[in-house]
């Protein structure tokens, strides 16, 4: 039985991670989009510390993951929240539509 | 293990916790009328607040948690600068508030939990507080932008603030973790220790540079700014006050923690980063903050411009270089203070007072009102004898003293640039005559307003004489 | 010989006084002009009390005030001044009351916030001559734009905006680079007190680039070609004693940086490099003075002949070095030194009661187009007659002042080179038609209009001003000898300092 | 014995007298101004007879010493002081006396003129300037007297300034004379390099010194110091003295007051660089070199500006360009190092020339202010003294044996013949052929003022002023009043008599002493003083000299042209032409001038300002004010508002950072 390599982890997350950026600046379409985004982000970043704790036998890493799903659904209200409010002014939650201030 | 002394060490923040949650709670039971009462509560919990931060203050650093919490001179100064500062914004920004029927609880108790974040961001001693504290910061400072539901604008900015944000703090978090895995621990000592002896330290390089980039979207530093000004223009104006001042302070904590107290020894990498990223906010922000028109815009480019002068400072890892970015930090948020804080008091319903021509002839109808705004100005400029002179002195001569002569000129070159834009704000308050019609350009009659506003004008002119021991408290904060 | 601060209170007691006067407020301005006058008037007493407990016999810095400042970086609160400095102080405090007896009625709107800018400029400018530490310098260096900026812009002419703007910027772009070499030079001795970086050893190559960075700062300041041009567009906006300040003392700030910085400091690249700046000195005699032949606006013509002045002191300045280290001629180096600072004076009598003068005719007919203008002889004979004298103390005519300081460097820059004074000389025949040509358009002749035929004579105050700048430029023309005094050892010691080389 | 005191009082009274008349207006009134004025010169002129006589006969020593400290710096000290010795005193005494006379004769004059009381403070002021330049005892207050002078000359020439003609010489005047102080002060920056002092004393006691000292000005070609020296100050008596090639300010000042005329442009100021020469003889003394260019010049400017003059239609031209033509003469006498020659005939110019120049004036003033000879004639029978005073000057000024300008000029004439340095040939034939022009414009000056038939018409109720027909008059010529013609006569007297006892001292008797100073390899009066057995033997010889018989050549031609056959002088000018349109054209050199400085300053100026100035330092700068804010613009756009673009930015500076540290920071 071979044990699974921690590099297979880190770069599983990277690529992860990676999508998780592209999917912020490909995706002109829907805000929710950005925000599973995020999410994926760091989801990214959790597998990257739950794979380094165990293979540091450190529990810290894994703890700050806690930390980390809960700041998430907070952030994840917040943005919800704040895409309400742009469909109540614009009716439409479009990335594409979103250039008032600029230059 | 974790003694009692560890709760008192960090009293202020729990303090702090407590009374944002009472406020909360206060503000229930008040009818909108009596709204004044939780402003004034406010004010009240903050100042005790400053009071506990700089009576509790051991001479020597102390820490709590094992570590998880820090309280040092630095932290006393970025805290006390904060409370300031937020105090300031509640003094400024109720008028506006209440003309605009935003005087609302939710305000303060944000903001205070906004602070509260600052506050346990700099005093972080693992990258757990780290995050924490930075995200307790963020979070309320995202729904504090879309604080005006109707205005069409603030959504945007909530929503290009926080969608930026989250990606900036995620890809820290990604740093974070790498240098986890590099170092195995996520407490900062315990990281510059390990910096010598880690294998990886490839790794530990890059989870660096995704740190630097988190800590340069804080400052809101080129290529990390382009939320700025947007959310400047789109925010509330007593907002954008607490934005442009806050965070700023907050960055310098966050860069120290992690740049110094962790990854010390990795000084050669990040420094040149911070001076190349220094060189580009400096090129930019002056530049196009030329071609701006809405003021709060212009000044967004301008305070992106600033973030170049502290990345002046920071790029020499040095007591003496910190102490002046921090002394740098400090001056900004209260030059930033006054130059929004007029336009507040202009403001009117229906007028924001955004637009620079709104300024025309405010010689004529409030002078004083043109004379404070002219001495931000200038101060921001960096001429003579004003607080901002003293201020670019000490981050131009940690460059040099840094050996970054280079960056130094890089930087006066740019602050020639950016003097006109600063001084077209003056000329067309002196030079110009009033816009007949236009909003009558009479300040607000609040007193407490009026008195905040001039003390801080008139401290931008007097500190000229009381930046030596200020720098010396700065440098002490650095244990220089 | 006291030991209280009388420079700080110098310094400090007109910006004192701007308060009060800007406390009364617009309503009264009255009230303020009489505040203002009561203050430049002590300041003066105050600063001629300076005079007599200055001891000119030793020379060297006295009055000396020193109080911490910036501990941080060894910058701290040091005043002092030596005769050149006295000297200079005497000139503005002096300067300022004939500007504020000047502005009385001519200035009418927001009259406080004049008088405040006016007193907060004598303020600054003592500040300048009166500090030992560079970095006290260079903030009062700087912050005499803010003032200035106000009087321009504020009561300023039709283009004031494009005026003050260019005059701000172009000197801040000078000075700014003056702050990194002051900072690099703090690099180099840990300290930003004057006496130790006169003594600190510096290499060619730092002094060279120090220099030229010291270089752009005074020589935009005084102005030397090519970077003159700000001078013209600020005098012509600014109003008349807007204009006098700028000619009669701001230009000096520069120059006086030189003899602050530039010639102490870096002696070595000072002498490696005078063959420049002589060159531009004697290209600003010249070639400034053919272009303000041809100016038809009389500000024009007098602010590019107050750059053809100032090229006579950075060259009596410079050509120091030819005489007193390649040609071993102390005296005749000390003889170029001391033309070149009272020279620095005279053109500030001179240049200040020209644009008084200019002044005067603007108030009665709210033109300076030269064609505007002629037959004062016959319409205001009195006011002809001044014209006249300060046309000729333009011009370099002995028993003026502006023949005393050109004359010595003249002779002196002989010895250093004939080509130098044939060069420094032409200014004979220049300034001499220059002056003279405006003066037959404007003082002979006839009356091009009504309106010029019917200017009334200059009244009692306008008189006195005018009256005091003759008294001041003929005295210092007769009897040249007690300023020379005043400055003589300062001026050797300096020259002595020069002597050695800072090299190995 | 001469005290400082007396010597100070000598000097400031014309001052005082200047600032009372000048300064005091209601107070002091036409007739105080005037007054004072009389009386503050009339004093110094007495006391300077005290001085002469006390250092001629009562055996006083010669005076050397400061007033007070003007300059100091280091061990150079240059003080505001008085050297009186022979030299002086006799200049002290010209000046004194004919500026008295002018000044009473401006009396009348001036009468009703409004400048009145300026005139006389000018005057006065002018007579102060120049007892400063007479009694210097150094170089700079030399210098100080020399531009003050130019100061007061170039506000009498002016003095109408309503005139643009007027202001205009007044401005040329002022600049040429700068021309030549540019030179001067060179001299003096010279001298200063070479003596280390601006002391006369020192300086000539040291003058030995420069022989064989040189400067190398132009790298490899070292120069005589002493020559270089001489020739620059030379510059300065060109300019002062209206020598050629700076001439051309004499003939326009003639649009002052005649009195000015007399005063400054004839009697004193122009003599001012004759007496620096001579002052600086012991430095000349050092230098052949420039003796000779002196000589060369001197003789140029006394045959050709001579020629001139004959041309000349205005009464007060033909004099002036006789001027030139004098002083020529005196240059050229000190050119041969016959310093005391020059002194001499400057002594006897001031009196004749004076006289004719006020004949002129009175002449002016009785044809209500015509001044071409072409509408004058037949004078002599409506004012008698002055014809007859005239005719003395004239006689004086063509050296008529007997007459003081005979002893002068005839020696002068001599004194060339015997040099023998470079030039003197030249020179030799320059004052030969001068004379028959002199006579030549003198007589044709009085035959076609006094004599002939009257060519204007009195018409009576023609209003009178400048404004006028030419050849109308309101009013019938007649004679001045007493206060004009009194100065005539007593002008007439020493211009008579003066030479006669005055040449065997001055010229032979070693009179100046140690004031004048001359190598004996080129004293060409001492070699002349073989020949000299006092003035009566030397009128008898002169019939039998050569100048005599050219001058009487000049007076027939001058009588048959302008009295028996007047067309002839026309028919002359159209046959030679071109000649006669050269002189009348001045040979062009006012017209060269102009168009090379004046014009050609405007052109540069204006080039240089709007060209280099506006163009390009200007344009620097405002160009990279444009730039900038054009960047701006363009920067800004990268602030699309699309929150895409932002994060891709956020992405590729992170991306660039890494590439960063990958390419540079890896380790």
């Amino acid at each position: 039985m071979i044990a699974i390599p921690l590099s297979w982890y880190i770069v599983f997350a990277t690529v992860l991670f990676c999508i998780a950026i592209a999917g912020i600046f490909i995706n002109r379409k829907n805000v929710i989009v950005l925000l599973m985004c995020i999410e994926l982000m760091l989801l990214a970043v959790n597998t990257n510390f739950v794979a380094f704790s165990r293979y540091l036998h450190d529990p810290a890493g894994q703890v700050f993951v806690f930390f980390i799903l809960t700041v998430a659904a907070a952030e994840s209200a917040i943005g919800l929240a704040i895409v309400v409010l742009m469909f109540r002014n614009r009716r439409t939650i479009n990335v594409d539509e979103i250039d008032t201030l600029r230059y | 293990m974790i003694t009692i002394n560890d709760l008192l060490v960090m009293l202020p923040e729990l303090y702090l916790t407590a009374a944002a949650c009472l406020v909360l709670l206060f503000d229930v039971f008040i009818r909108d009328e009596q709204r004044d009462a939780t402003h004034w509560v406010a004010i009240i919990v903050m100042l005790v607040g400053i009071f506990l931060v700089i009576h509790g203050q051991p001479d020597m650093t102390v820490t709590a948690f094992g570590g998880m919490f820090v309280r040092d001179h630095m932290a006393e100064i970025l805290k006390v600068t904060v409370l300031i500062a937020t105090i300031l914004m509640f003094v400024i920004a109720r008028p506006w508030l209440r003309d605009r029927k935003l005087f609302i609880g939710e305000f303060y108790s944000l903001s205070m939990f906004s602070v509260l974040g600052v506050m346990l961001l700099v005093s972080a001693g693992n990258l757990i507080t780290v995050y924490l504290g930075l995200e307790l910061f963020a979070l309320p400072a995202y729904a504090l932008v879309a604080l005006n539901r109707e205005s069409k604008l603030s959504f945007e900015a909530a929503i290009k603030f926080f969608v930026l944000g989250s990606l900036a703090s995620g890809l820290m978090l990604f740093g974070m973790s790498l240098i986890y895995g590099a170092t195995g621990t996520l407490d900062l000592h315990g990281i510059f220790a390990a910096v010598g002896t880690t294998t990886h330290l490839h790794l530990l390089q890059f989870g660096l540079v995704f740190l630097v980039v988190g800590i340069g979207f804080e400052f809101g530093a080129v290529p990390f700014h382009m939320w700025l000004p947007d959310v400047y223009e789109g925010a509330p104006t007593p907002i954008a006050m607490y934005i442009s001042a806050v965070p700023k302070l907050a960055a310098i904590g966050l860069a120290y923690r992690l740049l110094e107290v962790g990854l010390g020894p990795l000084a050669g990498d990040w420094r040149m980063m911070l001076a190349i990223m220094a060189a580009l906010s400096l090129v930019v922000g002056n530049v196009v903050a030329i071609a701006q028109k809405n003021f709060k815009r212009m000044l967004a480019y301008s305070t992106i411009s600033h973030m170049g002068f502290v990345f002046l400072g920071l790029s020499n890892p040095t007591p003496e270089g910190y102490a002046s970015a921090l002394f740098y930090a400090v001056c900004f948020a209260l030059m930033e203070t006054v130059a929004f804080g007029v336009i507040l008091a202009l403001a009117r319903k229906g007028f924001e007072c955004e637009m620079i021509d709104d300024l025309k002839g405010l010689n004529r109808r409030s002078p004083w009102f043109a004379g404070m705004m002219a001495i931000a100005m200038f101060s921001l400029a960096g001429i003579p004898p004003l607080w901002g002179f003293m201020a670019k002195v000490l981050v131009l001569k940690a460059a040099i003293d840094g050996g970054m002569l280079w960056l130094a000129i890089v930087a006066i070159i740019c602050s020639i640039i950016g003097l006109f834009y600063y001084l077209r704000v003056i000329w067309v308050m002196y030079f110009e005559q009033p816009v007949e019609g236009a909003g009558a350009l009479e300040a607000k009659p609040d007193l407490a307003l009026r008195g905040v506003l001039s003390i801080n004008a008139l401290g931008l002119v007097a500190m000229i004489f009381f930046s030596g021991p200020l720098f010396a408290w700065c440098q002490a904060a650095f244990g220089a | 010989m006291s030991n209280w601060p009388i420079l700080s209170v110098l310094i400090w007691l007109p910006c004192a006084g701007a308060i009060l006067v800007l406390l009364a407020g617009n309503a009264r301005p009255r009230l303020a002009r009489w505040l203002t006058m009561a203050f430049t008037v002590i300041t003066f007493a105050l600063s001629l009390v300076m005079l007599s407990e200055y001891q000119a016999g030793p020379g060297g810095f006295q009055l000396q005030e020193m109080a911490r400042w910036i501990p941080g970086i060894n910058s701290s609160y040091h005043l002092g001044v030596d005769g050149i400095a006295v000297a200079l102080i005497v000139l503005t405090t002096f300067t300022s009351i004939l500007v504020i007896g000047g502005a009385w009625q001519v200035i009418k709107d927001k009259v406080h916030q004049y008088m405040a800018a006016m007193l907060v400029l004598e303020g600054l400018l003592i500040g300048v001559f009166a500090v030992m530490d560079a970095l006290l310098f260079y903030l009062f260096f700087e912050a005499i734009l803010i003032p200035m900026f106000f009087l321009i812009g504020v009561w300023g002419g039709p283009r004031r905006v494009y005026a003050t703007l260019k005059f701000f910027i172009y000197t801040f772009f000078g000075s700014i680079f003056f702050l990194i070499g002051l900072l690099y030079l703090y690099h180099k001795a840990g300290t930003f007190d004057l006496p130790t970086l006169w003594a600190l050893p510096l290499t060619f190559k730092e002094q060279a680039w120090l220099f030229f960075s010291f270089l752009i700062a005074f020589a935009i300041k005084t102005p030397m070609v090519p970077v003159h041009t700000w001078l013209p567009d600020a005098h012509v906006e600014a109003p008349t004693g807007g204009s006098v300040i700028l000619a009669a003392i701001m230009l000096k700030v520069g120059t006086y940086g030189f003899i602050r910085f530039s010639l102490p400091i870096l002696p070595d690249a000072s002498e490696y490099f005078a063959w420049l700046v002589i060159v531009l000195s004697l290209i600003a005699i010249i070639y400034i003075g053919y272009v303000a032949l041809v100016q038809p606006d009389m500000k024009k013509l007098v602010a590019y002949s107050s750059i053809a002045h100032m090229g006579f002191v950075t060259l009596g300045l410079f050509i120091v070095y030819m005489l007193a280290r390649q040609q071993h001629d102390v005296q005749m180096a000390e003889l170029g030194v001391q033309g070149a600072v009272v020279q620095m004076i005279s053109h500030g009598f001179v240049s200040g009661a020209l644009f008084t003068c200019i002044g005067v005719m603007y108030d009665r007919l709210h033109t300076r187009e030269i064609a505007a203008y002629g037959g004062l002889a016959k319409v205001m004979p009195w006011f002809a007659a001044f014209w006249v004298l300060f046309a000729m103390a333009n011009c370099g005519l002995p028993f003026t002042s502006g023949f005393v300081g050109e004359f010595m460097v003249i002779l002196s820059s002989f010895t250093a080179n004939p080509w130098i004074a044939l060069f420094a000389a032409y200014s004979l025949i220049i300034g001499a038609g220059y002056t003279l040509y405006l003066i037959k358009r404007i003082v002979w002749g006839t009356t091009p209009t009504k309106e010029a035929a019917a200017m009334p004579e200059i009244n009692t105050r306008e008189g006195l001003v005018l009256g005091a700048f003759a008294v001041a430029v003929l005295a210092m023309g007769v009897y040249p000898w007690p300023l020379m005094h005043l400055m003589d050892s300062s001026v050797s010691q300096l020259v002595t300092h020069l002597l050695t080389s800072k090299l190995g | 014995m001469i005290s400082q005191t007396l010597l100070v009082v000598l000097a400031a009274a014309p001052l005082v007298g200047a600032l009372i008349a000048g300064l005091g207006r209601k107070q002091v009134g036409r007739a105080g101004a005037a007054a004072i004025a009389i009386i503050s010169v009339a004093l110094s002129f007495a006391l300077s007879c005290v001085v002469f006589y006390q250092l001629v006969w009562g055996g006083a020593p010669v005076f050397d010493g400061n007033v007070y400290t003007w300059l100091e710096v280091g061990k150079l000290t240059i003080g505001i002081g008085f050297l009186v010795d022979r030299l002086t005193a006799i200049m002290l005494v010209t000046v004194t006396f004919v500026s008295l006379m002018v000044h009473i004769y401006t009396i009348g004059y001036m009468r009703d003129d409004p400048g009145f009381q300026r005139f006389f403070a000018y005057i006065a002021l002018f007579t102060f300037s120049m007892l400063m330049l007479v009694l210097a005892n150094n170089f700079l207050q030399l210098f100080v007297g020399w531009e003050l002078v130019g100061l007061v000359s170039y506000l009498l020439i002016g003095f109408w300034f309503e005139r643009p003609t007027a202001s205009a010489a007044a401005l040329k005047a002022f600049i040429v004379n700068r021309v030549g102080d540019f030179g001067f002060i060179l001299g003096i920056a010279a001298v200063l390099y070479a003596f280390h002092t601006l002391d006369y004393s020192t300086v000539f006691a040291n003058a030995d010194s420069l022989s064989g000292r040189t400067i190398e000005v132009v790298g490899g070609h070292p120069w005589s110091l002493a020559t270089l020296i001489c020739l620059l100050l030379f510059v300065g008596a060109c300019g002062k003295s209206a020598q050629v090639p700076l001439h051309v300010w004499l003939p326009d000042s003639m649009e002052g007051p005649t009195p000015i005329s007399a005063l400054i442009h004839a009697a004193t100021m122009v003599t001012a660089g004759i007496f620096m020469v001579a002052r600086m003889s012991p430095l000349y003394e050092m230098s052949t070199t420039a003796l000779s260019v002196v000589l060369i010049v001197g003789a140029t400017t006394a045959f050709f500006m001579g020629l001139v003059g004959i041309v000349q239609n205005d009464i007060k031209r033909v004099i002036a360009y006789s001027t030139l033509s004098q002083l020529g003469y005196m240059v050229v006498a000190l050119g041969v190092s016959a310093y005391a020659a020059g002194i001499f005939h400057l002594m006897t110019h001031a009196f004749f020339k004076a006289l004719l120049f006020l004949g002129a004036g009175s002449v002016i003033v009785a044809m209500h202010h015509e001044q071409d000879m072409r509408y004058m004639g037949g004078l002599r029978k409506r004012m008698p003294i002055t014809w007859i005073t005239m005719w003395i000057g004239s006689l004086a000024l063509v050296a008529t044996p007997g007459f003081s300008g005979f002893y002068s000029k005839d020696q002068i004439i001599e004194a060339v013949g015997e040099s023998h340095i470079f030039g003197a040939t030249y020179a030799y034939w320059c004052v030969l052929l001068g004379v028959f022009v002199t006579s030549l414009y003198s007589f044709r000056l009085l035959y076609m003022t006094f004599h002939g038939k009257e060519r204007f018409k009195v018409v009576h109720g023609a209003h009178d002023s400048h404004d006028h027909h030419q050849g109308m008059l309101a009013h019938a010529p007649k004679e001045s009043p007493w206060v004009i013609t009194v100065p005539l006569v007593l002008l007439a007297i020493p211009s008579v008599v003066i030479g006669w006892f005055t040449i065997k001292p001055l010229l032979y008797g070693g009179w100046f002493g140690d004031s004048i100073k001359v190598l004996p390899a080129h004293d060409v009066l001492a070699a002349m003083a073989h020949e000299f057995h006092g003035p009566w033997a030397m009128f008898l010889h002169s019939f039998i000299s050569a100048p005599f018989w050219i001058a009487v050549a000049g007076f027939a031609v001058a009588t048959y042209v302008y009295l028996f056959n007047p067309a002839l002088a026309d028919r002359a000018a159209r046959m030679f032409l071109p000649v006669f349109k050269m002189l009348t054209r001045k040979y062009w050199v006012d017209e060269v001038y102009y168009n090379l400085f004046a014009r050609g300053g405007i052109k540069l100026g204006r080039l240089f300002w709007k060209g280099t100035d506006v163009g390009v330092f200007d344009g620097a700068v405002n160009g990279a004010a444009f730039v900038t804010e054009r960047s701006s613009r363009v920067l800004r756009r990268l602030q699309t508002g699309f929150l895409y673009h932002y994060a891709f930015v956020m992405i590729v500076g992170l991306v660039l950072l890494l590439g960063g540290l990958w390419y540079w920071g890896l380790r």
